[in-house]
């Protein structure tokens, strides 16, 4: 074998960070995510950046978007409770249209729950935690190398389209090593920002939209004197109440979001004449890659269909992806979130069962095993 | 009657380190130098002086040899601290006499019976006929300073060892620091006119009450973290090869409790046991 | 395929972490695969810490198992705690002066701690020791790359420590085999 | 009479700090403290936050409500406008109070709820690892700061008094008997209480500054008041010309009190006077 | 300007020796304080004219080496030494006589029966012997002066040093000396002589047969010498004695015939037969060693000593006495009526109130270390209550001793060797070398006080004075400890209970050498230091005793205060306590505070 490290999820996620040119980190202590703030503590500021630790996890957000408004690569690390108190935050953050890069190592919840056992119960909060509709994007990586990669490509996603990207993984991604190679990126392989197409002037207009319907914003300081707030505002940045802009501009920052699935496409593992079909992202894909590995063994046409994109939803692809399946089911650990997302794109002719496994021990192979051997599956209904 | 000009003697000062011992040794051998004798001192220097017990020997007489005094042969101790006076009467001679401040200085080796709590220093000891109890401290305090009672001493041994007065005086102006001339002539006259002091106050008050206490292990609550054993005045803890703290020397404890409340893991209860009565060693239950 | 599960346990300060990332990146330099879960947080205090390995031929899609095939106790807290869950076919070695009351037909109680005092004058490479007698029960690395990787990853000045520590061990577990007899592999 | 191990849920028992931790010091005097008021803790509420302080609360056998991380101090006044004849007793520590907590921190004490808020500083994060705290002081390690702290640290009990808390004070857990009676006046005073105890972090911060376990953090911590240091200083020194630099020092005990109409009073709530002391 | 001494004055011993070197024409003297031999190098500093050389050596080999250097050039020198010292300089004694000497020099050597303030009492006779030089043994401050300054005249006459050896009794006691004028020496400088002074193996084997060569001439010099006396009176008893012996015996056995040896090497063999064919019964009366029963036997004269007189500890009055009541010489002593005494009262001698050796003791005691301790006030630290340290040798012996312990590997706890500022330049340099050459894993303590405290706070080199108190270049300890690779090398505030914790503790956790060195200056010496004074609040005192485990004689109890449940309250002696603040810091009730009135 190459010259393989035993590296952690946090650790790798750290590490991408940095390749990927990470400038400044606020964070706030908490389990399971602190080992990035500890190793960035030491790293970000031998690669020139500046690592701060706030006072909470509002104000690490807040100091993150401070950040990025200066022009730097910004992220935060979090967990449940922390990435509860940031969705005001995040919500300006899309509206301001500032790139900025969140982890969350979901840990067992609601509330204080179970702080250092593994979970996925924070991806429909990821969606809908902040309030009104705000497009969102959240990537899941299943391996401690895929950490490393989707931390390289939340940053381009969130510098070039503009907007704050959610990287979500479970305490076990974060807490488990595995031999890992980490390969970084090649300086053209990361994407810079839109730059502003006016030169500074009166009639410069920050919030004109490029064709992809991204803002060009500079950063402060570039001698562009301009003004962003969390009110809807016209393209000059100034506060409106015109319900005509306010709906453009909603329907623009959604829009400016539907490149990204292609962008990330996801794992089809023995797809092509699967008709028993494990939908699963994050750590319980890895399960359920054994258990199609399994049952390919005893005959069955069973496949994989592993998201790398939690949001946006392309559902389109995801029908077309998974015409062909008979039984759908969504394995996750939590009781039931993206599952809602696969039943409203697939036809009611396919039968999606959700498998949700809660209480903070991981799925094991032997259980995805033995959902399949069980073929008169429950209904989603009946769960 | 008056005393007669002594022709040959010895005398001891004795007192505890840093008590001007060496300096009225000094004065006296000056004395007898004064009076055309032969005079050989012996001195105690080093380790000594740190706080321990300290003395000077002086004999003279138309020709000394030896520099020690001889058991049964000693005339006179000026003692400059209770204890240190007693010391030396087993070489009193028959009728020799000791002058003794009614001064104690407690050495701490005399306070480790920490559970009784009663002092290991000699009961006031009145009934040998040389000893003579002089209340220096006062006396020095009247003079003006309390760092001349040692010369209220040499006042009193004055009215003993017959040297004329006058020569004492000389003596003493040849020795004391110029600043603190007056206040030891003072201390000098006093010394002179002395009487016996009241009986000393008994050192070791009867302590009527004491407890012996049990100390009781949650050794299931214990996680080893040594505190107790550290804290303890009197060492009792210990940690045993599995890190769970024991009591070693259970006897020792005085009830003081930091154990119990500097234990973070409520693992320790100090139960008082029995309230003693010292005097009776009876106890009564707790 | 060949998989096992292995549970360092122990008390804070023994130094199983150190154990966990020696026996994993051994296991990695025999060309095998492996992952590591290390307990944190309140339970890594106040006594019974834990480091879980899993070693296998094959990628290893879980890192995450209730019980160990494996269990190696280090301390009385580690055992009281661990030894319930194990499955009748696990095994189990434990510290023969630290841990009391392990009996049973596949747990060898091994003089670690003591072995590690007397021979090497440092009571802390009993973790070292320990791992030498695990690598004979799992037969898939070779115990010179074992050795090796123990004293590449030791603190300043254990290299040798270590290094030895893992040849003694391996002794003392093959001796109390009987000579290297062939342990049948437990488990699927 | 009732002892402060009485008033443990021994089912609970042994608490999950580590050992030789300061905090259970600091539990073991506050129980004291309790058993010599009351017999039972039915009219006592212990609220906490987040944190290994906080989870002390969850070992007594008293009304306790263990909340979220900084917030102790809003739900314990809600709590206390409810029922003013409970004794309620906030326990939060630096992280948990001055970090994320400050904000409430500031306003309880503004507001002058009849509450007493004991605050555990041990300079550090302890529960997730060691990590910065407000109150860390300057040079020290922690896990995120590798290089020796460079923010200047809060004094607890000057914000508090600063903030308009009626009575401030501070302790040790060294000393615990000067910690009860100071715990006892707070609890006496009527308005806003606020006491700051100096413990420590052995399995974290002592371990990662070289301060060494339970007793010698202990020792260590004896750092002596005003007085002594300053006679350190003008001592006359061998080698160092310029002395000994003075020893950052806290003065311990009651460090202010005042009497100021309580939140309750001057709203006129009723039942304030069924709480007898 | 030399201070004319009225026959009036009482003289110490020491000031004997120094005054008998002074009007021999010394022109340098030099030493290492020890108790009791330190008086004769201050007093000397004292009465000496500026243009003689009188200052301490930093231990007795340089002092002997600078003696021996100064004897070449032709000056007359005087080099002083207690017992253990001239130890620590017997590789150098013991060649310097096949060297010879140019100006005279005399060693004055001081002995310690009963080991009033040493830790052995070894008999020093026989190291003069051993080294073939003249000896000669005083008995009073007037023999001093007298064989002093003949010592200079012989050792230049005989082209060897001298030995003078005292005991405690006779250095440290007053009498009356008379004086002679001072004597003009003439001046010599230093001739080169490789032959004489180089001692290659060859000019060695020269050297030693000039040794040989002079031992008939200085015998038949001692026999005829008048130092050795001859009193004759009753002829039943005859007793040959020296130094205090002989004052004993002239107290108890007043009418026996005595031969008193001021000359002990080369014994007056001729004199002592002749003696002893004048008396019925012979005997020898000597201190600690049969050093003069053996010599006499081995002349084949019939002599009783030993078994009637104690070989431990000083010769008292009552134990000659004694000996001679069992020897049948005397009749047993009527019975003196015994009163009752109370038993004396254990006073050993303690660390001051105030004094900086205090908490490093106390914080090596929490971390239950292994330590080596060293010769000095504290040696103190091993009582109680302190009881922290295992052992004590000789001076320097703490270091080399932890790395013996370590290379035995003993691996408990860790090992700390402790040693004063004074004593680690006497030896503790060479020892901390091999220590860091060895790699061991110890702790070295320097309790840096400034001075010599023990011996009555002589100067040291790193206070920066020498014994006239004019300014010197200034050693810095922690420098010398980082260039010798002791790593880390760490000053701490020895009255900051908290800081020296901290300190030690991260010290012993330290793989390799490390060095902590505690510094304040010793509250003692060379001059009093007091703070401001502190005192106990009764009331808030339990009476948990913890301060008293400083074992500070300032604390005492409160024998008028109210017992705090049965236990006693604790009060500070006003007049003792010197504000240290140690006692206030470790107080866990906060009940010790600053006297008001301080």
């Amino acid at each position: 074998m190459s010259k393989r490290e035993l590296i952690s999820g946090n650790e790798a996620c750290a590490l991408g960070a940095l390749a990927s040119g990470l400038r400044f980190f606020g964070g706030y202590p908490i389990s399971p995510s602190s080992e990035i703030s500890e190793i960035l503590s030491s790293r970000l500021p031998r690669a020139g950046g500046v690592f701060v630790q706030m006072e909470d996890e509002m104000a690490s957000l807040g100091s993150v978007i401070g950040a990025s408004l200066g022009g730097l690569r910004a992220m935060t690390a979090t967990s449940g409770p922390g990435f509860t108190l940031m969705q005001e935050h995040l919500g300006y953050a899309s509206l301001a249209e500032i790139p900025c890069l969140v982890v969350d190592v979901m840990r067992v919840g609601p509330s204080t729950g179970v702080p250092t056992a593994p979970s996925q119960g924070d991806v429909m909060q990821a969606r809908w935690g902040s309030h009104g509709d705000r497009g969102t994007v959240a990537l899941s990586p299943a391996s401690v190398e895929e950490v490393y990669n989707l931390t390289v490509h939340a940053f381009n996603i969130a510098d070039r389209l503009r907007t704050p990207v959610v990287l979500m993984f479970d305490e076990v991604i974060g807490h488990m090593r595995e031999g890992v190679e980490l390969s970084p990126p090649a300086p053209e392989d990361l994407w810079g920002r839109p730059r502003p197409a006016g030169a500074p002037g009166p009639d410069f207009r920050a919030y004109a939209p490029n064709e992809q319907g991204v803002a060009q914003l500079p950063a402060f300081g570039d001698g562009y004197r301009f003004h962003v707030t969390g009110l809807f505002h016209d393209e000059r940045g100034y506060p409106t109440t015109n319900p005509d802009l306010v709906r453009q501009a909603l329907e623009r920052l959604e829009r400016k979001l539907d490149p990204i699935p292609a962008w990330l496409p996801p794992e089809k593992y023995h797809m092509t004449d699967a008709d028993f079909v494990y939908v699963a992202y994050g750590a319980v894909s890895r399960v359920a890659r054994e258990a199609v590995d399994r049952l390919r063994e005893k005959g069955v046409a069973a496949g994989l269909y592993r998201p790398r994109v939690l949001w946006p939803v392309d559902e389109a692809a995801l029908r077309k992806d998974l015409a062909k399946a008979r039984t759908v089911v969504v394995a996750e650990m939590n009781r039931g979130q993206w599952v809602q997302v696969v039943s409203q794109a697939l036809p009611p002719a396919i039968r999606v069962v959700s498998y949700g496994k809660t209480g903070g021990e991981p799925v094991t192979t032997d259980e995805m095993y033995g959902l399949a051997a069980d073929l008169n599956l429950r209904s989603v209904k009946s769960s | 009657m008056a005393p007669r000009l002594p022709k040959q003697g010895n005398v001891v000062v004795a007192g505890v380190g840093g008590q001007g011992v060496v300096l009225a040794g000094n004065i006296i051998a000056d004395l007898c130098l004064g009076h055309g004798l032969d005079v050989k001192k012996a001195e105690v220097h080093g380790m000594s002086q740190r706080g321990g017990s300290v003395s000077a020997q002086v004999r003279f007489g138309p020709e000394v040899h030896n520099v020690v005094v001889e058991q049964g042969s000693l005339q006179y101790v000026l003692g400059f601290e209770w204890a240190e006076a007693l010391r030396w009467m087993p070489l009193l001679a028959p009728d020799g006499i000791v002058f003794a401040s009614s001064e104690r200085i407690l050495p701490p080796a005399a306070q480790r019976n920490r559970v009784g709590g009663d002092v290991s220093y000699p009961l006031e000891f009145l009934e040998h006929p040389g000893l003579r109890a002089v209340d220096a401290e006062t006396l020095a305090k009247e003079a003006g300073n309390p760092k001349t009672a040692g010369v209220v001493l040499l006042g009193a041994l004055s009215t003993e060892l017959g040297f004329p007065v006058e020569s004492w005086r000389d003596a003493l102006l040849r020795w004391v620091p110029r600043k603190a001339l007056d206040a030891n002539l003072r201390a000098f006259e006093l010394g002179r006119a002395w009487k016996q002091a009241a009986p000393p106050k008994d050192l070791r008050p009867q302590r009527t009450r004491s407890a012996l206490f049990r100390l009781e292990l949650e050794e299931a609550w214990c996680k080893g973290c040594g505190i107790c054993v550290d804290v303890c005045p009197e060492r009792i803890w210990r940690l045993d090869d599995l890190e769970v703290a024991r009591a070693a020397t259970p006897e020792r404890c005085t009830g003081c409790r930091l154990c119990e409340k500097l234990c973070p893991d409520f693992a320790i209860d100090v139960v008082q046991v029995q309230e003693i009565d010292l005097l009776t060693r009876t106890g009564g239950g707790a | 395929m060949w998989r096992k599960e292995i549970r360092l346990a122990g008390s804070g300060g023994q130094g199983l972490g150190l154990a966990a990332m020696v026996l994993a990146d051994a296991a990695l330099r025999a060309g095998l695969h492996a992952t590591i879960m290390q307990s944190y947080g309140p339970e890594a205090r106040g006594g019974a810490s834990r480091a879980d390995v899993t070693l296998s031929d094959q990628p290893i899609a879980n890192p995450w198992f209730p019980a160990p095939r494996i269990l190696l106790a280090l301390s009385q807290k580690a055992w009281d705690r661990f030894s319930p869950k194990l499955g009748a076919d696990a095994l189990a070695i434990v510290d023969l002066d630290r841990v009391q009351g392990a009996q049973g037909a596949n747990v060898w109680a091994l003089p670690f701690e003591r072995t590690a005092r007397a021979e090497l004058r440092e009571k802390v490479a009993a973790n070292m020791l320990a791992l030498g007698a695990l690598g004979v029960v799992l037969e898939h690395i070779p115990q010179e790359i074992l050795a090796e990787t123990a004293q590449s990853r030791a603190p300043k000045g254990f290299g040798q420590v270590n290094r030895t520590a893992v040849a003694r061990g391996w002794q003392l577990m093959g001796d109390a085999l009987g000579g290297i007899a062939h342990v049948e592999s437990v488990g699927p | 009479m009732t002892t402060a191990k009485d008033l443990l849920r021994h089912e609970m028992m042994p608490h999950i700090l580590c050992p030789g931790c300061g905090h259970g010091i600091v539990m073991n005097a506050m129980l004291r403290v309790l058993a010599r008021r009351h017999q039972n803790l039915d009219k006592v509420a212990l609220v906490a936050g987040i944190g290994c302080s906080s989870r002390i609360v969850g070992y007594v056998d008293a009304n306790t409500l263990h909340t979220t991380h900084g917030r102790a101090l809003t739900f314990a006044t809600g709590l206390k406008l409810a029922r003013p004849e409970l004794e309620v007793i906030v326990v939060t520590g630096d992280g948990d109070g001055l970090g994320i907590g400050g904000n409430h921190l500031i306003h309880a004490a503004r507001r002058n709820v009849d509450l007493t808020c004991i605050l555990f500083n041990n300079e550090t994060y302890g529960m997730t690892g060691g990590q910065l705290a407000p109150t860390t002081v300057k040079q020290a390690f922690t896990t995120t700061s590798p290089g020796g702290n460079t923010e200047p640290n809060f004094d607890a009990a000057v914000l508090a008094k600063a903030a308009g808390a009626s009575f401030v004070a501070r302790g040790q857990a060294y000393r615990p008997d000067v910690l009860e009676e100071v715990m006892e006046r707070a609890l006496d005073h009527r308005g806003f209480s606020f006491v700051e105890v100096m413990t420590d972090c052995t399995e974290y911060f002592g371990r990662k500054n070289a301060l060494g376990l339970g007793s010698d953090l202990l020792f260590t911590q004896s750092r002596s008041d005003q007085e002594v240091s300053r006679d350190l200083a003008d001592w006359p020194s061998l080698r160092t010309p310029q002395g000994w630099q003075v020893r950052e020092t806290q003065p311990l005990g009651v460090l202010h009190e005042d009497r100021r109409p309580t939140f309750e009073e001057s709203r006129g709530l009723p039942g304030y006077s069924e709480r007898e002391v | 300007m030399a201070v004319e001494i009225s026959t009036q004055q009482l003289l110490l011993g020491n000031e004997a020796v120094a005054l008998g070197a002074l009007h021999a024409g010394v022109r340098v003297a030099t030493g290492y304080p020890g108790t009791p031999s330190t008086e004769v190098i201050e007093y000397l500093a004292e009465v000496a004219p500026k243009d003689v050389q009188v200052h301490w050596a930093t231990n007795e080999k340089v002092a002997w080496d600078e003696g021996i250097g100064a004897s070449l050039a032709g000056a007359r020198t005087l080099v002083t030494m207690k017992h253990v010292g001239l130890n620590v300089a017997m590789d150098a004694f013991m060649t310097s006589p096949l060297l010879g000497v140019n100006g005279g020099i005399v060693l004055l050597c001081a002995d310690d029966p009963g080991m009033h303030s040493s830790q052995n009492e070894q008999d020093t006779r026989y190291l003069g012997k051993f080294a073939g030089v003249p000896m000669f043994e005083p008995s009073d401050s007037q023999e001093i002066y007298d064989f002093v300054r003949a010592a200079f005249e012989v050792s230049e006459a005989f082209d060897t040093p001298c030995l003078v050896r005292t005991t405690t009794r006779v250095s440290h006691s007053r009498s009356r000396v008379l004086v002679q004028a001072p004597v003009a020496v003439k001046e010599r400088t230093f001739e080169r002589n490789p032959a004489k002074y180089v001692m290659l193996p060859a000019y060695a084997r020269l050297g030693r047969v000039r040794l040989l060569d002079r031992l008939p001439a200085l015998e038949r010099w001692s026999d005829s010498h008048p130092f050795t006396r001859e009193e004759m009176r009753s002829t039943a008893v005859g007793v040959v004695t020296s130094s205090i012996a002989y004052q004993h015996v002239r107290e108890v056995l007043k009418d026996a015939s005595v031969l008193k040896l001021g000359i002990t090497h080369p014994l007056p063999a001729q004199r002592i037969r002749d003696f002893a064919g004048k008396v019925d019964r012979l005997f020898v009366v000597e201190e600690t060693d049969p050093y003069l029963e053996e010599a006499i036997l081995a002349l084949g004269i019939a002599v009783e000593g030993k078994q009637y007189f104690p070989r431990a500890g000083e010769l008292t009055p009552e134990s000659v006495r004694h000996g001679f009541i069992a020897a049948g010489v005397l009749a047993a002593k009527e019975g003196t009526a015994q009163v009752s005494l109370p038993a004396p009262v254990v006073r050993p001698p303690v660390l001051c109130p105030g004094c900086p050796h205090v908490t490093p003791f106390l914080v090596l005691r929490e971390l239950e270390a292994y330590v080596t301790g060293d010769i000095g006030c504290y040696t103190l630290g091993a009582s109680e209550p302190l009881r922290a340290m295992d052992t004590c040798l000789s001076m320097g012996s703490s270091i080399g001793m932890a790395v013996g312990m370590w290379k035995a590997g003993l691996k408990q706890h860790p090992i700390v060797a402790a040693i004063g500022d004074s004593t680690f330049v006497h030896a503790g340099l060479s020892a901390l070398v091999d220590a860091v050459w060895n790699n061991a894993d110890i702790t070295v303590v320097i309790l840096d006080n400034g001075t010599t405290a023990m011996t009555g706070g002589q100067p040291t080199p790193e206070f920066g004075s020498n014994v006239r108190g004019t300014e010197t270049p200034r050693v810095d300890i922690a420098a010398v400890c980082r260039a010798i690779g002791a790593d880390p090398v760490v000053v701490v505030d020895p009255y900051d209970v908290g800081a020296t914790h901290r300190t030690l503790l991260a010290a012993t956790r330290s793989h390799g050498v490390s060095v902590v060195i505690t510094s304040r200056p010793c509250v003692q010496a060379p001059k009093k230091l007091v703070g401001r004074r502190y005192s106990v609040e009764t009331e808030t005192c339990v009476g948990c005793q913890l301060c008293m485990n400083t074992g500070c004689p300032a604390l005492v109890w409160d024998l008028e205060a109210e017992p705090y449940e049965n236990r006693r309250r604790v009060r500070i002696d006003q007049d003792q306590c010197t504000g240290c603040t140690v006692c206030s810091q470790i107080c866990p009730q906060s009940a010790i505070v600053p006297s008001s009135q301080g």
